[in-house]
């Protein structure tokens, strides 16, 4: 029973991660809208917009299965159950070692699989389409994704995130340039998997160049409602993932209660400069053809294997 | 007559059977093929006889008797009338010409003769220098079998080297045990009656006994 | 007099189970076979002796080895039999799996006509006894029969529909690769022996072999065996002879035929050859990961169901040999503790590719059977005709893709936690090749994942894509019959079972690879592994748990759906497709499987033989073909048969037709020969 | 007493049948005196397996462990045979390919053939086997011509002259045998039995004997089909009736590897190393190989299992020729297999060219479906001839093979390319004609499929189970020979 209390805080902690989740996309969004001189909304917007959606009634195509109805349940599912895995605040986590990095990836793929086989279910073209796009991005970026998670795994000789994060943040300081390069390809998965810019923009409709957006066209309502939240959800599961990977100093350690306050204002100013980032790099670069997608995955997954083979090379 | 001059005749009569087995080799006429068949027959049946007296092998006679019948008689009388039956007068063709064949003979010869130089030493019977010459005059045989375009011929050549047989099986060990004699005529009887119905169908069917007719049979 | 316990200790116990296999075999001769005694009371009664077997297996896995010797056989090697905890291990694997299939097959077999129920009846047995043979055998000579008659049963059953010319050669090149491979296995167990006289495997054990006859005898053993499981580049017979058996008979020789090749492999090169090099190790690993690629690869082309999941079979195969790889690695440099992981990487994926591949070409067989089709681009909202096969097919689909917390997930898990083994080593080349050969493996599990996502898409989901489709002929087309639905039942449960509590099947492969690398996991793994969690190395490294997994998203999916209901409205209103307000639309406007596989063309262009039709600009009925060619054809295939027929062409001078020549052949030969003598 | 009963019958049955063999029972009467040699056969055995070898006739005929199997094998092939050649012939003269004249001389030539086979393996003097040998030759040559057409003719014309001419061959080697037995037993009828023989081997004189053998050999290895000495084979299977075809593979060509294996033996003892064992291994090696390397190349499909028949009886000399008991006792084993299988594939050959009307391969289809015993028949039968367990030609191999790996590994290679290359080029031909859309008729005559299933039978038995006395035969024949 000496877990009572971890298994409170990994509840808490995921709970708060899945309600902090749209409000990190509404500073994204306010970042990028002030980068281009544009007003800003409301920091709150994702949230109206969510409560909006959920107050409506649903249209749904006649000739939808009912895989086409679960799949937002599912979706939400995973990712709340990611979030509760990634250590955010503190690395007291008993039910993290029910899923390593591995099964996180994995979460994330069933997810992918749910949403794209939800996009064929109606049977429109541009559902094929976006099913079709989402798993091209989809099987370049998990590898790349794994490997470089790999790296940091070899690091620490082990696959539990919260081993990994301790590992990192309260072992002696070193310098890791395998880290360098799996940063590099992480931020690559980061914006590939999340539907940004150079890959995709989640703002637009544009049929020759939409990718997620194409899998979810079917949905409205609660439905699409769970689907943004999930999304919201994957970003800032990400971000914390990377945050934890290669910036994890400030973290809390398993039983340091006291130093969750701390954690927690190290974990926002984080946030807030990564999200301000991502909203730079968004503004900054142009998207990129379909099919150069491919090519910038590629460099995300060689750049990891080469992370990899870094710290081999530099063990010997 | 001593040991030493039923040698030397044997001796003669195995020269004369190397010769006429190289005379049936150059020859391109068929009805003097079969007479020359003959005449090995004819030597064959006298060497023999030289061997059976000289060491009393009495059996050696039925040997004798059965050549003389078969392979002097019997069979050039039977070729004799195939030929006229199946009006195959022509001239041998070979595929070689003579002279060629005539020196991949004699090569065999020296090949025989060195082949056969230690087994003879072996030998004590008073024939043992013969024993090279027999061989040479089956593979002789077995070389005119391969250079000859005709069917007649070709049988000839068979008989030839059954003729060369008979002569090893005298002059090395004095003669096979009768049973076996008897039982090698009756093939060799059988036999040429047989290659006389096979002239008959041969011809029959592709009227003519060339067998380079008989070359459909072939992987392609 | 035969006492209870004999019947029940696992040699004599399994030997009854395969006896009563070639038992019901025969009972198809009897003339007056009536189809449908023979359907519901022969497959059933062979799904019976399937799980005996299993049970036996089960059994063995914890005991002793048991060995007896058969009066049948040579004169100085009659039959030996032996189980241990490997044969064990997949003789449990071919009982269980079976079982499913044989339920299967007691229903789709239903439109059978009585003769060829009772051919298919009797191969169909023979087959299965013929496998569980070759896993019983413990002397080179009964393995052979057994092998060969595996081989031949099946190549029976594949031929089933001679009357189509693709199926005829499909089911020839099968047998001509398959005793291609059974020569070098005979070869190889030559080799081996060493010249004692005595083929039995204690014999062959016990040979010590130097290392050049020990890399052959290797070098053999991979081919032979890997031409049965289908590794590149001898995989040629696997994509043409799945789709040409009937259903259950695919699932039979994809699920637990390959798998024989695999329980051979394991055999002779752990057990027989024994001294495992790591060099050997690298082998396996560049093939392994070759086919792993290569399969997937093609696969995500194909546009038959039933092709496309044969090429799937040669991705898995080669995923196992990646365990078994890394396990020779592993063993090579001096850890078999880790080596024993890798190994029990490998077995688990072999368990579970029989469970999730048998269960797929069942589904897929149901499919053929309802609906006639084979075709991907023919089908299209499936799942509105046969939910319940549609039902089925999703776990499996969901298990081949890897995904948690499904089978496939965890073995593939596995094979990574070996991979993550790697700084153990002491050579640095190898050391740092281990993870790229799991960057394969990632690569491949993904893009299997897109694969079945096209699969379960475009046949299930969507819009019947083609006018003879049933779903469009109101009435036609049902779902899978009560037999079939049991037997895809009982395959998509293993699927959880295995998924679900991996660490019982940790333990007991654990016990079956201990008694070959003569190590078992690490104490840790062995404490810590309880029926919640799945600890391979330790429970800092790295840990599972699959039902917490499970438990987590099942508990927040019911939760957020009750949330949303309660708080909210559950209000649906049904309309027409939006499709970002497209005007019209037809499904043949829907993805087709070659649609859908066109990124992977695009970037993976250079490895396919393509040949593309587009349509002109202005064609009213405009059409696009494409057509993938295997590349091993060119490379491999037609060269060896060009090479072949050349020798034979030129051979064939010898045989002119010309006495004169024949008589000159003797000649030369008596004249060469004196002078030889000479 | 049972060898001259042995002997007697087919004797018998020959003259009465070149009296009474055009009527209309001649076929049974055929199959009946087969049958009575079979079992005086069956006979001779039991008592040869209760009192051990024995000679008679004043040592001119001998029985020992190594004779006495493949004369139960004769028998029982040639009585299969007769039943198979029963309908078949029935059939030919039914589609007019032959008179009753010519079957008059069929049914007489083929009681005449199996004595001479018998006698063969009886005779104890080397010099009546060879006697024999050729009459084996001259019974069968005017049956390969039976059909009369310019193909048979020239298949008998050609099987006529290669296989008198290898013959005489073999005569000569006899002759030089008898030349070195002379001086060890002295003159006189018995230094050519082969008991006396096989007791001086070592005595023997090995100059000569190593000559004698290489005429042997030649001689003997022209029937046996040995490459390059084959080229009649494939001509004279082809053209001839197939029930010939069948009794010259399953009959002839064991016969004739008896006399090179009963001449290796004395060769052996006198040279006191393996000479012949090399000489035997070469012809065996390369007439598998070139043998398979003909076979993807054949239309013809007896033509096709004449060069299986090639190959086998180059594996059986290599087998023969390594020695040693397994190789022997493989040999021995390869011997019945092959004679029975071949022999049985033989029959539904003939039963499948007969109902299509042609022997190209290309012309014959989907016998399963018209015929399924003839299917079954010839697709199993030609997977057994193949080497595919668990029928008993793999068994042997099995034996051969891994025999070979310890002893000349160089040689399996070439054995196995071989193996493979026959699987593709048989296999690829058969199953098309097994199996596909039919081109085949009904015949007027119920075919004879019985024997076909009973060797298959007897085959697949020797393949998972060897009885034990099978085992001790053909060990005390393998320690005779080995």
């Amino acid at each position: 029973m000496t877990h009572i209390p971890g298994i409170a805080f990994q509840i808490l902690q995921s709970m708060f991660v899945v309600l902090a989740a749209p409000l990190l996309v509404g500073w994204v969004n306010q970042c990028r809208a002030w980068l281009q001189n544009r007003s800003a909304p409301s920091i709150l917007l994702p949230y109206y917009t969510l409560a909006k959606l959920f107050h409506k009634d649903a249209v749904i195509a006649r000739n939808a299965s009912p895989l086409f109805h679960l799949t937002p349940y599912v979706l939400f599912g995973c990712m709340w159950l990611a979030a509760g895995i990634v250590p955010v605040l503190a690395t007291d986590l008993p039910f993290a070692p029910a899923a390593d990095i591995i099964a996180l990836v994995g979460v994330f793929a069933l997810a992918r699989v749910f949403s794209a086989l939800a996009a064929m279910d109606i049977g429109t073209s541009f559902g094929g389409m976006g099913a079709r796009r989402e798993m091209l991005i989809g099987f370049l970026a998990e590898p790349a994704m794994l490997m470089t998670l790999f790296t940091a795994a070899f690091i620490s000789g082990s696959t539990q995130l919260t081993t990994i994060v301790e590992t990192l943040a309260h072992r002696e300081f070193a310098i890791y340039p395998s880290l360098a390069f799996a940063a590099v390809a992480f931020l690559m998965v980061l914006l590939a998997e999340n539907a940004r810019i150079p890959i995709d923009n989640p703002t637009t409709h544009l049929e020759l160049t939409m990718i997620h957006e194409a899998t979810i066209l079917e949905y409205s309502a609660r439905h699409l409602a769970l689907i943004e939240w999930a999304m919201a959800i994957k970003l800032f599961a990400y971000m914390t993932i990377g945050i934890a990977l290669f910036l994890p100093w400030g973290i809390a350690e398993a039983g340091n209660w006291a130093a969750l306050p701390l954690a927690f204002a190290a974990l926002a100013v984080k946030l807030v400069l990564a999200g301000a980032g991502l909203a730079l790099i968004e503004t900054v670069l142009a998207k990129l053809r379909l099919f150069l997608a491919p090519e910038f995955l590629s460099t995300a997954f060689l750049l990891a294997v080469l992370g990899m083979l870094t710290h081999f090379l530099l063990l010997t | 007559m001593s040991q030493s001059i039923s040698s030397q005749l044997v001796n003669l009569l195995a020269a004369f059977l190397l010769l006429l087995a190289f005379a049936m080799l150059s020859q391109r006429r068929i009805l003097t093929l079969i007479r020359l068949f003959a005449w090995q027959g004819a030597a064959l049946a006298v060497s023999t006889a030289i061997v059976a007296w000289s060491t009393g092998q009495t059996h050696l006679y039925f040997s004798v008797a059965l050549t003389l019948l078969l392979k002097v008689i019997l069979i050039p009388w039977v070729l004799h009338r195939l030929i006229d039956r199946l009006f195959v007068r022509w001239d041998v063709e070979t595929l070689i010409n003579i002279p060629a064949t005539m020196l991949i003979g004699i090569g065999l010869v020296i090949f025989a003769f060195a082949l056969a130089a230690p087994i003879s030493q072996m030998a004590n019977t008073l024939t043992r220098s013969t024993l090279g010459i027999a061989m040479a005059s089956v593979l002789l045989s077995f070389l005119m079998m391969i250079v000859r375009r005709k069917a007649v011929p070709q049988v000839i050549g068979f008989l030839a080297m059954e003729n060369g047989l008979f002569f090893a099986a005298t002059s090395a060990t004095y003669g096979m045990p009768l049973v076996v004699e008897l039982g090698v005529a009756l093939d060799v009887l059988v036999g040429t009656f047989i290659f006389g119905i096979f002239f008959f169908h041969i011809r029959e069917q592709f009227d003519s006994l060339d067998i380079r007719h008989m070359e459909k049979l072939k992987e392609d | 007099m035969i006492s209870l316990e004999v019947i029940s200790s696992p040699l004599t116990g399994s030997l009854l189970a395969v006896v009563s296999w070639l038992a019901i075999s025969a009972l198809a001769l009897i003339p007056a076979g009536n189809a449908f005694l023979a359907r519901r009371l022969a497959f059933p009664l062979s799904a019976l002796a399937g799980l005996a077997l299993a049970a036996f297996g089960l059994q063995a896995i914890w005991l002793a080895p048991q060995q007896m010797t058969l009066p049948l056989g040579l004169p100085d090697l009659p039959f030996h039999l032996r189980v241990d905890p490997l044969a064990g291990f997949f003789l449990m694997l071919l009982g269980s799996v079976s079982a499913g299939i044989s339920v299967y097959a007691g229903g789709y077999f239903r439109n059978e006509t009585s003769e060829r129920l009772i051919l298919i009846g009797l191969q169909y047995h023979v087959f299965l006894a013929s496998m569980a043979f070759v896993i019983l055998a413990d002397d080179a000579y009964l393995f052979m029969v057994a092998w060969e008659t595996m081989a031949l049963s099946s190549y029976f059953l594949v031929t089933t529909d001679h009357k189509l010319p693709a199926i005829r050669s499909a089911g020839f090149l099968y047998l001509l690769i398959a005793h291609l491979g059974a020569i070098a296995i005979l070869l190889c167990f030559g080799v081996m022996h060493g010249g004692h006289g005595d083929y039995s495997f204690d014999a062959l054990r016990a040979a010590e072999l130097t290392p050049l006859w020990a890399n052959v005898a290797f070098l053999l053993a991979f081919f032979g065996f890997g031409a049965k499981a289908g590794m590149i580049p001898l995989h040629a017979w696997l994509p043409e002879a799945h789709p040409a058996a009937p259903s259950p008979v695919s699932a039979l020789m994809s699920g637990i035929m390959l798998k024989t090749a695999i329980y051979g492999m394991v055999r002779v090169i752990y057990d027989l050859i024994g001294n495992v090099r790591w060099e050997w190790g690298m082998v396996v690993l560049a093939v392994g990961a070759g086919t792993t690629l290569f399969g997937v690869l093609y696969a995500l082309m194909q546009h038959d169901l039933k092709r496309l999941l044969a090429y799937h079979s040669v991705e898995n195969i080669g995923i196992i040999l990646l365990g078994l790889g890394m396990s020779m690695v592993f063993i090579g440099f001096g850890h078999p503790a880790a080596g024993t992981l890798g190994m029990i990487a490998a077995l688990y994926h072999t368990l579970n590719h029989a469970v999730f591949k048998g269960l797929l070409f069942l589904g897929a067989g149901s499919i053929l059977h309802s609906t006639g089709l084979r075709n991907l681009n023919d089908m299209g909202g499936l799942i509105r005709v046969m939910p319940k096969t549609a039902f089925y097919f999703l776990i499996g689909a969901l298990a081949i893709s890897a995904l948690p917390p499904l089978n496939g997930f965890v073995s593939e898990w596995l094979t990574f936690q070996a991979a993550l083994q790697a700084p153990i080593l002491q050579n640095g080349v190898v050391r740092s090749l281990l993870p790229l050969f799991a960057a394969t493996l990632a690569l491949a599990g993904a893009l299997t994942a897109m694969c079945f996502v096209k699969v379960y898409g475009i046949a299930f989901l969507g819009q019947p894509r083609s006018p003879h489709h049933p779903v469009s002929a109101p009435g036609a087309g049902h779902d899978a019959g009560g037999m079939e639905r049991y037997g895809m039942a009982w395959l998509a449960a293993g699927c959880f079972v295995l998924g679900l509590f991996p660490s019982s099947f940790l333990l007991m492969l654990n016990r079956v690879c201990a008694s070959l690398t003569g190590q078992s996991l690490t104490a840790d793994a062995l404490t810590g592994s309880s029926w919640l969690w799945l600890v391979p190395t330790s429970s800092e490294q790295a840990s599972y748990s699959p039902v917490i997994f499970l438990v987590v998203i099942v508990a927040v999916t019911l939760l957020t759906f009750l949330l949303v209901r309660r708080f909210y409205h559950g209000r649906v209103r049904l309309s027409d497709p939006w499709d970002c307000g497209f005007p019209e639309q037809t499904s043949r406007m829907q993805d087709t499987a070659d649609a859908f596989g066109q990124p992977i063309r695009h970037v993976f262009g250079p490895i396919y033989l393509m040949q593309r039709q587009m349509p002109a600009p202005d064609d009213p009925a405009p059409r696009f073909s494409l057509k993938i060619e295997d590349r091993h054809w060119y490379w491999v295939y037609l060269p060896v048969a060009r090479l072949a027929e050349y020798a034979s062409s030129k051979i064939a001078l010898l045989q002119q037709g010309r006495i004169s020549i024949y008589l000159l052949y003797s000649f030369l030969t008596l004249i060469a020969l004196l002078v030889f003598v000479r | 007493m049972e060898i001259a009963l042995v002997l007697g019958v087919p004797l018998f049955g020959g003259l009465l049948l070149a009296l009474v063999g055009h009527k209309r029972w001649a076929p049974e009467l055929n199959a009946l005196m087969s049958l009575v040699s079979l079992a005086a056969a069956a006979l001779l055995t039991v008592r040869v397996i209760a009192d051990g070898p024995m000679t008679a006739m004043e040592e001119q005929f001998f029985v020992d462990p190594f004779n006495v199997f493949l004369v139960a094998l004769t028998a029982l092939v040639a009585f299969t045979t007769a039943l198979f050649s029963r309908p078949y012939m029935r059939i030919e003269q039914h589609h007019g390919r032959v008179n009753t004249a010519r079957l008059r001389l069929y049914h007489s030539m083929y009681q005449l053939f199996t004595f001479m086979m018998l006698l063969c393996l009886l005779s104890n003097n080397v010099g009546v086997l060879w006697v024999a040998m050729e009459g084996a030759t001259l019974t069968t040559v005017l049956l390969v011509s039976l059909y009369r057409t310019p193909a048979s003719l020239e298949a008998a014309w050609k099987y006529f002259i290669l296989c008198s001419v290898g013959i005489a061959q073999a005569l000569f080697g006899t002759i030089l045998l008898y030349f070195a037995a002379e001086k060890v037993l002295g003159p006189g009828g018995t230094s050519l039995l082969w008991t006396h023989l096989y007791e001086v081997r070592y005595q023997l004189e090995p100059t000569v004997l190593s000559l004698a053998f290489v005429f042997l050999l030649v001689g003997f290895g022209t029937k046996v089909g040995l490459v390059p000495l084959h080229n009649w084979l494939p001509d004279a299977h082809a053209e001839g009736p197939t029930p010939i075809s069948a009794v010259l593979s399953g009959l002839l060509l064991n016969v004739a590897l008896y006399a090179v294996v009963r001449s290796k033996v004395l060769v052996d003892g006198a040279l006191g190393r393996n000479f012949s064992g090399g000489l035997m291994m070469g012809f065996g090696l390369l007439s598998v190989v070139v043998a398979a390397f003909f076979l993807s190349r054949q239309k013809d499909i007896k033509r096709m299992f004449a060069y299986s028949s090639v190959e086998h009886m180059g594996i059986m000399t290599f087998a023969f020729g390594m020695g040693g008991p397994v190789a022997a006792f493989a040999g021995l084993l390869h011997m019945t297999v092959h004679s029975l299988t071949k022999s049985a594939i033989f029959f539904t050959v003939g039963h499948a060219s007969q109902k299509t009307g042609t022997q190209n391969m290309a012309d014959i289809r989907g016998l399963i479906e018209q015929s399924p015993a003839i299917g079954w028949g010839l697709a199993l039968g030609s997977i057994a001839i193949l080497g595919m367990p668990p029928f008993g030609v793999f068994t042997s191999e099995f034996m051969v093979l891994t025999t070979a790996m310890h002893e000349h590994p160089w040689a399996t290679p070439f054995l196995l390319i071989a193996l493979g290359v026959a699987f593709a080029a048989i296999f690829g031909k058969v199953q098309p004609m097994v199996f596909g859309e039919t081109t085949a008729h009904r015949l007027p005559h119920p075919p004879a499929l019985i024997p076909v299933f009973v060797h298959l039978g007897i085959v697949l038995m020797l393949g998972l189970y060897i009885p034990p006395y099978l085992v001790s035969w053909y060990r005390q024949a393998a320690a005779l020979i080995g």
